[in-house]
C-alpha cells in the first residue's frame, strides 16, 4: 500500500466526486464531518437545498465572521447562512422529510459497509458509549445514500467487507460508496466497481476489499 | 392565569429530585441557558434528562452538562451522549463510565416523535429507523407494509424548559430560525412547561398566523433578554 | 311528563348553566351543534380561549355580515372571529392538543349517555352511516367531558341509561350531564344527581333517569 | 425543476383511474376548488379519496361531492360521510346506501395522524381514540400506560390537493387562518402534491420563518388568484 499512496483521493477529491454523483439530487442532506465539504464542490450552475436535521432546509455556506446568527447553525454547530427560498422547521418536521423519503439522497461518513450495503458509522467497537445523532433515520429515509470513506483505516484494516463487525447504523442502505481510491455501487448482483483513481487497477482495489466486485464495468475516475 | 415569571429561580422553584426535565435546543441553539443555570442553582437530585444532545462541548458553553457535573442527573436520554472522537471525553461518558449516569441513546428522529407522541396523547408508533441495530435491541419488530419497523413509546416529561424568541404574556411562542428545532414538541410534552423567552410582548403582539406553539402549552414564561 | 312541560329548561338556560360548569376552566371546546350556544353564556369578566379542532384556539363571536372572511370559520362552518392571543394550527396540532390531554374541559352533544359515563353521540341507530367528526378525540382527551342533551327524547326515550344502546363515541369518558330538567355527575359511585330544574322533584329525575341516582345531595338549580 | 403550472387541468392531467388522491381543506376553507373542478373535467374513475368532510353541504359548495356525484369515487376515507340531520341526505351517503361507494369512516383526530405518519415514514401507531367503538372494531387493542389504544395504519396517497394562501415559485406554503387544516399534513403524505394558491411570489418572498410546507413536499403550484 505503501507503494500507492502518491495516488490516494485526497478528501477534497473526494467531496467532489460525491458531488458529481448528486447531479439530479436536489433536496440532499450531508452528514456531521466529512461529508459537510461536499457543499463546497456544487457547481455554480446546479442549485442543491441542503437539509440540516436541526431543523433548515436551504443551508448555505458559512457565516462571515461577524456576521454569525447565533440562531442559525447546521446539525454540527457551524454558524451558517441559508439561499433564498429556505425554510425552517421543527426537528419533528425535519425528521418526518427525512424517515417519509423526501430527501433525494444523503452523505454520510462511514467505518464499514458490507457487501448488501449495511452500514456502520456510529461507534467504534471498543467504545462503550457512542452517539447516533440522526444517522440511523439518514440511512434508513434518504433514498439514496453514498458513503464517503477512505478505503481501508489507517492501520489498513479493510472496510468495506462482508458483514459489519463494527455496531450497524442500518441494514441494507448504501446506494454507493466513494473512497479515496474507488466508486462503488451496491446492486443486486454484488458491488460493482464503477470507478478507479488514477494509478490504481481493479486488482490493487480488489485487494483492499473483503467481497468479490463486479470488475468488468470498471472506468476512471470521473473529473469535472 | 398569569404566566410570568419575574426570575429564573422561582420558575424553576418546584422542580425537585426525581423529576423528569426536558430540554429543547440543539447544540447551543435554542437552548435555554438561564433555566438551566437557576436548575443547577436549585440543586434536585436524580433528575432524568431528556435532550437532543448530551454531550455539550457546543459553542454555548452553558449547556445540560453542568447538571451532570453537579451530580444531580440519573439518567440522560439523549441522541448524542459523546464527542465524535474518542480523544475529547465528555462530562456524560465520563459520568457514565464511572456508572453515575444511566444513558439510553435513541436516535434522533425517534426521539423527536417519541416527544411528540408523549405531547399528542399517541402511545407509540412504529418506525423504520433502528431495526437490526443497537437502537432495537430489546424492542418488538413488526412487519408493516413490506418493511420491518420497530415499536417505540411515547415520552412524557415532570417539565419541559424551553427557549423563544418571542412570546405574548399569554405564552403564546415564536422560535427563530434554526433554534426552533425540539422546543415545540417538547412544549407539548410536559405537564409543566417552562419557556426562556427573549422578548414579551402584550397579548395581540403575535399574528395568529404565526404561533409556533399555541399558549395552551405553556405554563410559565421568563424574559430574559437576547444578550447571552 | 306532559304536565311538567312548562319547568323544563329551554336550551339557552342549559347553554348558560353549562357556562357555570366551565368556572375554572380556560382552553375549552364546544361541540358542534347545540354546545356552541354555550359561549353566548360566558360572563364577560371571564375569559375563555374557545379551541375550534378545525386549528384555531381563541374563537371568538360569530363575525358581522360582511365582516366574514372566507378562511375562518369554526368547525361547524360558521364565520367566526378570534379573541387577542388566538392562534392557528394544523389539524394534527388541534388534535394533539385534543387528544394529549391540553384541554380544560369539552361540552358535547349526546343521544345517550350510560351510569359508567360511556357516551353515545355520533350515529342514531337506524342509520346506516354516520360521521365521527372530532367527537371521539375530543371525549377521550379532554381533562373534563360535560355532555348538554335533553333529559329524554321526543319520543319519552330514557336517555341517561344503564348501557348505551346507541353506537358508542367512548367509554367511560363523562364527568357531567347537563340536561332540560337535572345536572349529574358521573362518579365512582354511581350517578349522582347535583342539581334540580325548579318544580322537579329527585324522585320525577328519577322516574326519567334508567339507572338509580343518589339523590341525597341534590340542590336546586344554580342561576347565575 | 419548474413547478408552477399555467392551469388547473394541466395540473391534474396525470390523475389517473384507481389514483388515491387526498383533498385538503375543513368543510369549505382551505379546500381546492379550481382543482377539484378540474379533476372533474378530467374524469378518471375508481378514485379513493381522503378528506375531512365528504358530506359537501358547506357554504363553499365545491367539494369532493361532487366527484361523488360524477361517478369518479369507489371509495371514501373521511370523518363525515353525513349532515348530522337524517332528514337531509349528503351525496355520498345516497351513494354509500347505492352500494356505489364505500365508505372508511375515521375519527378526524386519528385520520390528521394517519395523514401525518404516512408523510413521516411513521409505520402505525397507537391511539385511545375509538376503543370499544365502531371505529374500533377488527383492529388490534394494546394496553399502554395503562390504557387501552387501538392500532392504526398510515396513510399515504398518490396524489393530494391542497390550497395555500401563498407559496413562492420554489412550493415553499403558507396557509391562512383556519384554512390550514389538513393542508400541511397531506402535502407531505402523497407522491405528488399539487398546490393550489391564492398568490405565487419570487423566491425570497417568504420569510424561511414563516413557510408552514417547505418546498421538498410539493411537486406542483397553480395560481388562483382569491376570487372564488
Amino acid at each position: 500500500m505503501a507503494s500507492k499512496t502518491e495516488t490516494l483521493m485526497t478528501i477534497e477529491e473526494m467531496a467532489e466526486r460525491v458531488a458529481h454523483e448528486l447531479d439530479g439530487d436536489y433536496f440532499v442532506n450531508l452528514g456531521i464531518g466529512m461529508p459537510m465539504l461536499v457543499a463546497n464542490h456544487i457547481k455554480a450552475d446546479k442549485q442543491i437545498m441542503f437539509q440540516a436535521e436541526n431543523g433548515v432546509l436551504g443551508v448555505g455556506p458559512r457565516a462571515e465572521p461577524g456576521a454569525e446568527d447565533k440562531d442559525l447553525g447546521n446539525a454540527g454547530d457551524e454558524n451558517v447562512t441559508v439561499i433564498t427560498g429556505a425554510s425552517f422547521m421543527d426537528s419533528a418536521t425535519a425528521f418526518d422529510m427525512i424517515r417519509g423519503g423526501h430527501l433525494d439522497s444523503t452523505v454520510l461518513g462511514g467505518f464499514q459497509v458490507s457487501e448488501s450495503g449495511d452500514l456502520a458509522n456510529w461507534k467504534l467497537p471498543n467504545r462503550k458509549l457512542g452517539s447516533f445523532g440522526g444517522a440511523m433515520d439518514l440511512a434508513v429515509g434518504a433514498r439514496k445514500v453514498i458513503v464517503m470513506m477512505k478505503h481501508v483505516t489507517n492501520d489498513g484494516e479493510k472496510r468495506i467487507v462482508r458483514e459489519c463487525s463494527y455496531p450497524l447504523t442500518a441494514k441494507r442502505c448504501v446506494s454507493t460508496i466513494v473512497t479515496d481510491i474507488a466508486v462503488i455501487d451496491v446492486t443486486a448482483e454484488g458491488l460493482v466497481l464503477r470507478e478507479i483513481a488514477p494509478g490504481w487497477t481493479p486488482e490493487d482495489v480488489q485487494k483492499l476489499t473483503e467481497p468479490p466486485l463486479i470488475i468488468d464495468r470498471a472506468k476512471p475516475w470521473t473529473v469535472q | 392565569m398569569n404566566k410570568v415569571y419575574a426570575g429564573f429561580a422561582e420558575a424553576v422553584a418546584d422542580i425537585g429530585d426525581q423529576a423528569t426535565v426536558m430540554v429543547g435546543g440543539f447544540t447551543g441553539r435554542g437552548t435555554p441557558s438561564r433555566l438551566l443555570l437557576a436548575l443547577r442553582e436549585k440543586g434536585p437530585k436524580n433528575l432524568t434528562i431528556v435532550r437532543n444532545d448530551a454531550s455539550g462541548g457546543w459553542k454555548n458553553p452553558i449547556d445540560v452538562d453542568i447538571l451532570i457535573e453537579a451530580g444531580m442527573v440519573k439518567k440522560v436520554i439523549t441522541c448524542f451522549a459523546v464527542f465524535g472522537s474518542p480523544k475529547k471525553v465528555s462530562r456524560l461518558e465520563r459520568a457514565a463510565l464511572d456508572g453515575k449516569v444511566e444513558v439510553e441513546l435513541v436516535p434522533q428522529g425517534t426521539l423527536a416523535e417519541r416527544i411528540r407522541a408523549g405531547g399528542a396523547g399517541i402511545g407509540a408508533f412504529y418506525t423504520p429507523v433502528g431495526v437490526g441495530t443497537e437502537a432495537g435491541v430489546g424492542k418488538e419488530v413488526r412487519v408493516i407494509d413490506g418493511r420491518e419497523m420497530l415499536l417505540e413509546f411515547a415520552l412524557k416529561a415532570d417539565f419541559a424548559l424551553v427557549k423563544a424568541y418571542r412570546s405574548d404574556s399569554l405564552g403564546n411562542l415564536v422560535y427563530r430560525k434554526s433554534a426552533r428545532n425540539f422546543n415545540p414538541l417538547m412544549a407539548m410534552a410536559a405537564k409543566t412547561t417552562i419557556a426562556e423567552v427573549e422578548h414579551i410582548v402584550e397579548p395581540g403582539g403575535i399574528d395568529p398566523n404565526d404561533v409556533m406553539t399555541p399558549c395552551v402549552f405553556v405554563h410559565r414564561i421568563v424574559e430574559a433578554g437576547n444578550g447571552e
